[in-house]
Order: structure tokens, then C-alpha cells, then sequence
């Protein structure tokens, strides 16, 4: 095991994919000269040359099409697009092209593409650029979501999605690049569409992802000096979205919080919430409690912008409502 | 082109017709559902242009696809049976009119969001020339479609990486119901090229050989890799957008002027001014549209329905 | 009061409010000289002529962006975007524009804006002009959300929604339009952002809106030959969401079904699920059920299609599964 | 023009330089967060421009906005206390750097998304061909911009609809890392407007009194109702992208060209060449940009951050 970053992670992924399989080859905007604008592609081009590291103009629809045209050659793109807000600007061609082609013209189209794109709150971007739309783009059958939450699984999770026939989106988050834990340093991949118990626990099941992993776990660690045992799931993919580890963790514990980063109606909590009572209702001790994002577009100011955002705080909040309340 | 060839182009026009005016009426016996956007009057432009293409050569097109879907080689039966929603369909039954597409014959659909299939043109484009397969890929789009913003997207990234695609604008005077100069601040949709660098040339599309000569030449420089080139061909539908078009947005002799224009006419008699058919072949081609046509009615309507579990195939392709 | 349809209804309203105020116009496409496609605004071009009833291009981002231009000019557009499917073309300036500009501009600007739209599947479309993903656009703070279910509600409400000075969804149903009901002849108006009790029952809550309370409404007149009294809660608007009703039905029936026509995962049940769960927990006699489209994009052939639709009898089903299952 | 009127240009693009000097220096000290785009180099385009507009012209922009603001009238403090986060900010802190506006002086934002900006400045000049008003929209935008859809939509409806919009294309050579010619089918913007019709110059965007004379030209053409006009102003970005770029796609060398031909320089020894002022009066108005700037400075440092409560405002006007 090697203690890398995220950053690292996803780029180790690239790059041993491009490495074995000339057909994989990367686009989006200041992918090559630039070397990324989180730096995940630095050293891509020079090292694999322009043709398979294209810099594209500020097109986001085309950079999506253009993924999905040669996706259907036979090629595995890896499409960025800088952020998930500009994926809005891409949006026909992620959920109304790429999500429907192989059913919709009977099996024959296969889509061996993988959007990456990077969302989140928490750095002042404003409005416009904070956002975590996850659940959007998860509504959408034909399209699989999937948003790591640690280095290995981010590396792991981008070789499946790289190897997949399946479209993809990938969604990284912005303020986790820096985050370093263990990678195996053998060759390894982690399967699309499994969920994960990140911490064992015994008195509360955190359903959670992404960056809200950290948080969640920060807040782990301060419930268990309290002496209080949280079991934490990590989701890893949106759709398909596997509810088995949360589901079992429930079933122990009875008591269940979910914390994503976006907006709490016809969010992520909204579906994971639905989904326990459904399919556990006999193991409910108290209301499950969703921790998400104050329903305001973020504002700029970081006070501001913390008070929206899901705090550590609000996580033992809700843990305690559910133990106590 | 041998003497054959020219009457096969002569039977793929008068295919399409007839396949579109059935069309017509098994929609009108409520045996076709959704939308319905017949080719008639365009003939002339897919069937030319594809003549063009070499069998590596790649096709897409928007939702006025069963004729370009006959041209490229799928059979009558099998566009009937998509319209019909059956399971023998080329799209076995899902996609429906708008949705048609064969892989094995390098046609790429049937699309039907505006101006959304021009992108994934340009990667088909560019998949080929990663791969560097010998292959144009040719994307036919409508003049409306040069409005939305994929259009400019698709064509500047085409020049910027000099992608081997023929773009191809059917301008048919419309979109719906919005004559060109209305939506469009050209009424010349070549003159959009411009703003790309793109070379470009307008082609009456009525007139079979003349859209195949101009596919002939730009194909050819296309594929010696001068990259993407751009053809309008002008022509015209004669049928409503789709069916139930209430058509108050133009006169009926506008369409009349138009049909005097008739491709497959314009074709007969080339074939009849240049010696290569008399009037008996072509009579006997007709028939044996004719014949085809009911025979792919009959496979189409006799034809299964898709089975139920295949409303859960093909989400994925894995898991 | 009148027997009108759902089109008639909403022409009324435009018409209506195209008269009284001056500011008022509509633009999209084939919305003049065509009539709209769905021929809510035939007539309208001849009366108020091309300069308030404006054919576009077939351009999306740039019908809801000059919209959001002209509204900020004090004048009150309403946008017609042919369908829903075609509001991903414009996405961008819907939720990442419109929805953040008052707010993120520190309330200096003002959208006296609706986006009029068509979604619903079931007329063969396929899978790329089919969808109802209501709970994609009712997910961002900022934007008004509204989806009437009667030619009475669609009418009042397309008039608040013209008066108000926020940005507005309007999402109509493609195979409502010839829904015939009672409208009243008087002026009036039906608030945004206020559920209502559609048909009231003791013995189970069905929480529905648009098309699905046509389906929910013929579940209740079968089960009500059964002795089964459903009370129907229509949400009207998907964002501000008025739980209000639901629970108050909720506490009184114990037992509650949600009727949607999207897909399940990440949709408007989710919300509602867990909505009433959170806040009306005590009152739980079994798990709530969630009846929607099955998760698949829609295929082209009636009897698929149908099968992926929610159907009367899955409401039947759902209804007797939280009664007695 | 008044030698007033001409000093104060030079006072404003002086303003503009300090400002952005020291946002710089604010955001190494951690006071600004978020992206900071600074205009540097660029202060000949936004001054000349906006100095040829009436006060009921309108002003939109990119993200690049900080000098617009300026141009605008927005008082340094009030930009600078935006940067800051503070209450007393143009967008009441809720804004930042990508999201300056300020509806009383007709400037309507700083947007963040790479040409979204350009269909909502076809809808202002809409709802003002609507009333009636006697107004021009001025949107600038970027040279990379001009690749996305949003441009190829707004550009095509303003001339369809024939819009009074002046459209700006600032081409400082990159968009982000990317160059022109890597990026754009075509390296002089202008040429995109040959595909709209639109009638379009090239300025020299270091050159101010190049720049004003192009507007004064254009905006009076346009105030006649003659409908959109595009003007392509060539500059240059002294300053990284943002805050933080490895700037790996120039040569320092190619920087330094540039700043040889500094707009500021160029504007000062334009005043002096005729005889407009001599060097103390420029002196005097540096001395007062400066203390205005620490002013404001003091001001935005000085300033309320938003109430708590100001995160739960204005997400609607009404409930
Ligand atoms: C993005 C989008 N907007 C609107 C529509 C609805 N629509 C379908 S066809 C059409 C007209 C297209 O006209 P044109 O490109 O000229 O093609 P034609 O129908 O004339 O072949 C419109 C507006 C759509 N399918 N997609
Ligand atoms: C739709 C979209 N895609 C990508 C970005 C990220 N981005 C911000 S600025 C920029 C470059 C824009 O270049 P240009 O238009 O030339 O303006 P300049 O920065 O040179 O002033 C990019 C790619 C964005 N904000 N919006
Ligand atoms: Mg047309
Ligand atoms: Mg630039």
C-alpha cells in the first residue's frame, strides 16, 4: 500500500488504462497543455501526445458528442468536462443521448464512454459553479453515477468505468483532490454499482459518498469518544445504487442518518431514505434524519457558504436525534 | 456507373415513396403511433448522396430517416416493422420512427433531438481518424437544425481537428411550420460554412445525379483528408412535418410548384433523355416496388410483438 | 363554471393575461404562425400579432436565455419549450441562470418569467421524447416548479404564475390536454406552492399530481366500489413542495401510496417518502408505497410502453399492499 | 470630447489596473476566496467601449467583470468589499468576483458560464426593442466563447430579430490555456459574423480611442435601428487565467511583447501627443487612484460581513 492523494489516485488510473489500451484516449477543455485544471492529466500530453490528449474548445455538448461518436467506433473516450455545473450545458447529450442509446436502438450501440467531471461546494465559487446536482444525473436509466469517496476507490472505480461499455458518469469532488490514504499498489479495480461499509459500527448507520465521507467521518470519530459507534456506508455509485450494506447496517442498528453535500428535496437522502423504510420498515426505531445542503443557491461569501454547506456539526446533530431524540 | 446502378437508385427513390405512402396509411389506420416524418419529395437527396458512399462510410441522420435508412440497405420489411413496433424491426420494436438505425450497415440513426446527432457525428469522425480507418462520415441534418447552437459546436470542432465528415443540409424550406428566412439570419445555410472555414456548395436536391456528383467530389477530397465540407442541397417535403400538420404556414400551390419539381420525375427522365432505361424498365421496377411493399406490409403486421422481458433488456450492457 | 378542456384552460389564461397586461408576450417555437404545436396558442398570432407572439428558431438556450433577458427588462415572457426533453438543450440557462440570478446578484435582479413545457410519455414517442423528469428541475432552489392536473388548476395557476416575479417551470401533460372539467367563469387565480386535497377519503392517501391524478382518480373509483376510500392529495407544485395536505391525510388515514409518472429512483415519491416518514412518523401503520414508471428508457412499441407506465391497476395493488400487506 | 472627459478615461483605466493590483495581493492574503479574474491588459477595451455608451445602454459581461464594474460606475469600494465577501459588496457579498452587477447603473452582470451571458443580452435588447427604448445592449465576451453554442443561438436570433445588440468579442488570444487557432475554426473572430450576416470590424483593443471610435460608430448604427454589429477588440491578458495558473501554454516572452504595448502607455502618450494633458496632470489623477483605492480598501476591510440571515434572502421574490 502506498499513501497517495486523490489527485494521484484518479491520475494513476488514466494513465495505467491509457498505458495498456491504446483505444482509450482522454478530451475536454485544458486537458493537455494545461495539464488538467485540478492537475489530474500533468505530464499526460507530453507524454501521450496531442492525438490522445485533446484539448477541446469551450464545447461541452461537443465534447460530450464527440465522447459518444467515437465511444460507438469502438473507442473508450474518457471525456472531462471542468465541472459538473458546465455539464448542464451538456445535458441532452449525457442523459437524452448517451443514457438511451443501446436501448433504444435495440442493443445495437454501445457506449464504452466515461464522463469525468468534478463537483462541490465549499471553495466560494458562487452560485453557478458550488453545485451538487448528483441526484440529477443518478434519475437517469441507461446512465450509471458514480462519485468515489476515497483514493482507492477512486482508482479502482475509474479502471472499471474505463473498461465498461456502459456510459459513465464520474464524478469527482473538488475539495477531496489533497486527500491522501493507502492504495493497493498492485493492479486492482473495484465493480461499478456496489456499495461499501467504510466503518464498521454498532449504534447508528451514516449513509454517505463523496466528500461527505470525510465529514462523516470526522464526525465518526467524535461520536465514538462519546462512545457512540457509528457504522458508516459509503454508496460509491448513485445508479445502480446498491442499498444492501446500508440496508444490513440498518437492520443492526435501527437507526440511520444520511449526509450528502446537495440539496436536500429530490436529493440523494430523499431516494436512500425512501428506499430504508421500504425495504427495512420493520427495523425502525426513529425517523431517519437527511443531513444536506441549506435549500439556497450557495453564495459566495464563506461564512455564508459554510452555514449552507453540511457541517460536521450537523452530522452529530442528527446522529444524536435519531439515538435520542 | 453501370447501367444497374443507375436503375437501383432509380428503385431506392421509388422505394422510399411507396414505403412512405403506406407508412402514411397504416398511420392513418392507427397502426403507427408517435410521430411520423415522411421523406417524400426529398428522395433524392439520401439516395444520391449514398450512392456516393463506400460501404466504410458512416451515416447519420435526424428523424426523417426511413429513406436514408433504405438507402442504406436495410429492407423495406424491416422499416415497416420498426413503424409497426414489432420485435423483426431494426430497432426491434423500441425506437420506433424516429430511432431507426443499423449498425452492420453503417447507419447510425435516426435522431431525434435537433441538431443533437451533428456532435456525435464529429466523434464518429474523429473515431476514425484515431483509428485511422479510411472512412467520411456523412451527417444529414435539417435547415431548422442549423438554428441550434450543436450545429456550431459540431462544426467548429470538425475544422478545428479536420475531421473527415460531409455535412449535408437538407434545406426543405421548413422547419415545422418556419420558413428558413424566419429562424435562420441566412436563407443560404451554406453561407454558415463561412464562419468556419469550411468549404461549401448548394446543390439543387431535386436532382439525383447533381447531389451525387457533389457527394462524388467532396467525399473523394474528404477522404484525401482535407477535411470537413459542407452541402446544401435545396428541396422540399411534400407531405406535413409530421402527420396532423396543419399546414397554415404555406399555400398549397407552393407545394404544387414544388411537385412538378418531382425527383423521381427529374430521374425518369434523365434515365429516359440519357438512353440508359426505356419506360418499360422503370414500369417494371415499379411493380416490383409494388410487390416488395406489400410483401414487407404483410411481414411487418404478421410479425411478432417484442417479447415482454425485453422492456428490461438493453438498459445496460453490463449488470 | 364551464366544462372546458386542459388546453382550452390554459389558452384561456394566456389570452386573458395577453389582454389585461401589456408586457405579457410569448415566445418559442411554431407558437405563432403554426398555432403551438399542441395548439394552445392557435389563434393567437392573428389577435396579438408577431411582436407578442414570437416564432424562434429552433434554438432552447436561446429561447429561455433571451426570456430571461427580456424579463429582466421588466417585461413578462413566457417561454414555450416545444417539450421537456428539449429543456436539456437548455438547461444551463434554466437552472443555472434563471434560478440563481436574483439571489446571487444580491436581489437586484428580477425574472418575471415562465417556461412553458409538455412532458408525459404514452403516445409512442420513444425514449428521447418521453420523459417526465419533473423531480430533475423541482431540485434547484431558486426556480418555482408547477404541474397542474385540471383544466381549474392548470388555468389559475398559469395566471398566478404570469403575475408572479420568479422564475417559473410550468409543465403541462401532453395526454391532458383534452381533460375536460369545470372552470370557473370568473377571474381568478390558484396559488403557486399550495398542495390540495383532490377527492377526499378516510382509508388511504394517494399523493399524486399532473397526469397520474387522472390514473390515481380512476384507482379511487374502483376501490371505492370496493368500500376503499381514498383520499387523493394533489401537489400541484413540485417546488415550494406544500406537504401540509399530505400529512394532514396522512395522519388521519395512516397508510399512504405516491403516484408519479417518472422514474422511481432520485424522483418526486422519494421526496414525498420521506417527507412524510420525517414528519409524520408516529403515525405509520405500514410503509408507504411508491407506484411509478418502471426504470427503463421508454420504448417505442404501445404494449412496452404501457408496461413501463404506472397503470391503474399498480395503483390498485400499491393501495391494497399498504391496507393490507 | 472634453479634456475632462478624456482625463477621467484615464483615470478609470489607472482605477481599473490598481484595483485588480491589489485584489491580486488581496486574494494572496487569503481575504479573497473563489476564482479571481484579473483585467489587466484588457483596460482599453471595457473603457473605451463603455465610454461611447448613453446611460441607457446596457452592459453585460463575463466573468472578466471587475473593470466593467468599474467602467460601469460602481465605485471601487463597493468591488472591491464584493471581493471581500462583505455586505457593502455590489452583489451584497453573495456574488463574488464572477458575479458583479449593479441594475441602477445599467450593468448587468459578470456571468460565470462561458457564454451564457450572450442569449440573455439578445433578450435585453428584445425586451427593449419591446418598449420601445431607445437602447443599445453592449455584450462583451471572450474569444473562446465564441465556440459555444450560446454564442452561435444569440448570435443568430439578434439578427433574425434584428436586435439592437453591440456584440464585443475581447480576444486576448486564449481562453484559459487554450490558443486561438487551437481552439477556433477560425483565428480572426469577426469572420464567425460573415455566417449571421452580422456586419463586424476588427479594433485594435489596446488602442482606447481605437475602441471608442468603433463604438461610437457602431453603437449609432445600431441605435438606428440597423441591428446587431459585431467588433473584435485584439488584446491581451497580462495576468494568468486565474489566480494559480501555471501559464505552461505562452512564453514570458510573449507576455512581455504585450506589455510593451501597454494601454495605459498608449493612452498616456496619446493625452500628451495632443497636447490633451501634460505628465502632472496624469501624475495627480495616479496619486488620487491610489488614495481611493486604499480608501477603498479600508472600506471593504472595514465592512459588515452579510447577516446570517442574508443566507435565507432572495432566493425568491415572493415566499
Ligand atoms: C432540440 C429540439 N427542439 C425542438 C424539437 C422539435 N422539432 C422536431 S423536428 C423540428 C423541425 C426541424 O426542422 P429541420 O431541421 O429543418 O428538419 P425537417 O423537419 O425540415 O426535415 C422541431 C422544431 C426537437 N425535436 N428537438
Ligand atoms: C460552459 C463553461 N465551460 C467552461 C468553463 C470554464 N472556463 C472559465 S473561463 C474559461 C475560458 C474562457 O475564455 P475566453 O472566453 O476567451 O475568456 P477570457 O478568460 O480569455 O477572458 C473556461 C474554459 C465555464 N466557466 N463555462
Ligand atoms: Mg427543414
Ligand atoms: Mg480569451
Amino acid at each position: 500500500m502506498a499513501r497517495i492523494t486523490m489527485r494521484e489516485a484518479i491520475s494513476q488510473a488514466l494513465w495505467e488504462e491509457m498505458e495498456t489500451d491504446p483505444n482509450v484516449f482522454i478530451l475536454g477543455e485544458e486537458v493537455g497543455v494545461w495539464g488538467g485544471t485540478y492537475a489530474v492529466t500533468k505530464g499526460f500530453y507530453d507524454h501521450f501526445g496531442p492525438e490522445r490528449v485533446r484539448d477541446t474548445p469551450i464545447s461541452e455538448a461537443a465534447i460530450v458528442g464527440a465522447a459518444i461518436g467515437a465511444a460507438l467506433t469502438g473507442l473508450r473516450p474518457v471525456a472531462e468536462l471542468m465541472t459538473i455545473n458546465f455539464a448542464f450545458s451538456a445535458m441532452d447529450h449525457i442523459v437524452n443521448e448517451a443514457a438511451k442509446f443501446h436501448y433504444m436502438f435495440g442493443g445495437q450501440f454501445v457506449l464504452p464512454l466515461v464522463i469525468r467531471t468534478v463537483g462541490g461546494g465549499g471553495r466560494q465559487l458562487g452560485a453557478t459553479h458550488s453545485q451538487t446536482p448528483d441526484a440529477v444525473f443518478a434519475h437517469f436509466p441507461g446512465l450509471k453515477v458514480v462519485a468515489p469517496g476515497t483514493p482507492a476507490d477512486a482508482k479502482g472505480l475509474l479502471k472499471s468505468a474505463i473498461r465498461s461499455n456502459d456510459p459513465i458518469l464520474f464524478i469527482e469532488h473538488a475539495t477531496l483532490y489533497q486527500a491522501r490514504d493507502e492504495v493497493p499498489e498492485e493492479e486492482y479495480t473495484t465493480p461499478i454499482g456496489k456499495a461499501a461499509v467504510h466503518r464498521p459500527g454498532d449504534d447508528v448507520t451514516i449513509v454517505t459518498y463523496s466528500k461527505m465521507l470525510e465529514i462523516s467521518t470526522k464526525a465518526a470519530d467524535k461520536l465514538a469518544q462519546e462512545g457512540i459507534q457509528a457504522e458508516i456506508i459509503d454508496l460509491r455509485s448513485l445508479r445502480p445504487l446498491d442499498m444492501e450494506p446500508a440496508l444490513n447496517s440498518f437492520k443492526k442498528t435501527n437507526r440511520a442518518v444520511i449526509v450528502e453535500e446537495g440539496w436536500r428535496s429530490y436529493g440523494v437522502g430523499s431516494e436512500v431514505a425512501a428506499r430504508l423504510y421500504e425495504e427495512a420498515f420493520d427495523y425502525i426505531d426513529a425517523p431517519i434524519r437527511r443531513v444536506a445542503q441549506k435549500e439556497v443557491p450557495l453564495p459566495y461569501n464563506r461564512t455564508l457558504e459554510q452555514m449552507a454547506l453540511p457541517q460536521v456539526e450537523d452530522v452529530i446533530k442528527a446522529v444524536k436525534e435519531v439515538l435520542h431524540g | 456507373m453501370e447501367k444497374e446502378a443507375y436503375l437501383d437508385l432509380y428503385y431506392q427513390m421509388v422505394l422510399i415513396r411507396r414505403v412512405e405512402e403506406v407508412a402514411s396509411q397504416l398511420y392513418q389506420q392507427g397502426k403507427i403511433g408517435g410521430f411520423l416524418h415522411l421523406y417524400i419529395g426529398q428522395e433524392a437527396v439520401s439516395t444520391g448522396l449514398i450512392s456516393a458512399r463506400k460501404p466504410q462510410d458512416r451515416v447519420i441522420t435526424a428523424y426523417r430517416d426511413h429513406g436514408v435508412a433504405i438507402n442504406c440497405g436495410i429492407p423495406a420489411k424491416e422499416v415497416l416493422a420498426e413503424l409497426l413496433g414489432k420485435a423483426t424491426g431494426v430497432s426491434k420494436g423500441k425506437g420506433g420512427s424516429m430511432h431507426m438505425a443499423d449498425v452492420s450497415k453503417n447507419f447510425w440513426g435516426g435522431h431525434a433531438v435537433v441538431g443533437a446527432h451533428l456532435p456525435i457525428a464529429s466523434g464518429l469522425a474523429l473515431g476514425d481518424l484515431y483509428q485511422g480507418n479510411d472512412t467520411v462520415t456523412i451527417c444529414m441534418f435539417g435547415d431548422g437544425a442549423s438554428n441550434i447552437g450543436y450545429f456550431h459546436e459540431a462544426l467548429n470542432l470538425s475544422k478545428v481537428w479536420n475531421l473527415p465528415v460531409l455535412w449535408v443540409c437538407e434545406n426543405n424550406q421548413y422547419g415545422m411550420g418556419t420558413a428558413v428566412e424566419r429562424a435562420s439570419a441566412v436563407s443560404e445555410i451554406r453561407q454558415k460554412a463561412l464562419g468556419y472555414d469550411i468549404p461549401n456548395s448548394r446543390v439543387d436536391g431535386m436532382d439525383l445525379i447533381a447531389v451525387r456528383e457533389a457527394a462524388l467530389d467532396t467525399i473523394q477530397k474528404i477522404r484525401q483528408g482535407e477535411g470537413p465540407y459542407l452541402v446544401e442541397a435545396v428541396t422540399y417535403r411534400y407531405r406535413g412535418h409530421s402527420m396532423g400538420d396543419p399546414e397554415r404556414y404555406r399555400k398549397a400551390e407552393e407545394v404544387k410548384k414544388w411537385e412538378e419539381n418531382d425527383p423521381i420525375g427529374i430521374y425518369m427522365r434523365f434515365l429516359i433523355a440519357h438512353k440508359i432505361a426505356v419506360e418499360s424498365e422503370l414500369d417494371e421496377i415499379e411493380a416490383r416496388v409494388e410487390t416488395e411493399v406489400e410483401e414487407a406490409v404483410q411481414f411487418a403486421e404478421s410479425s411478432p410483438e417484442p417479447a415482454p422481458q425485453a422492456l428490461f433488456e438493453h438498459v445496460y450492457v453490463e449488470g
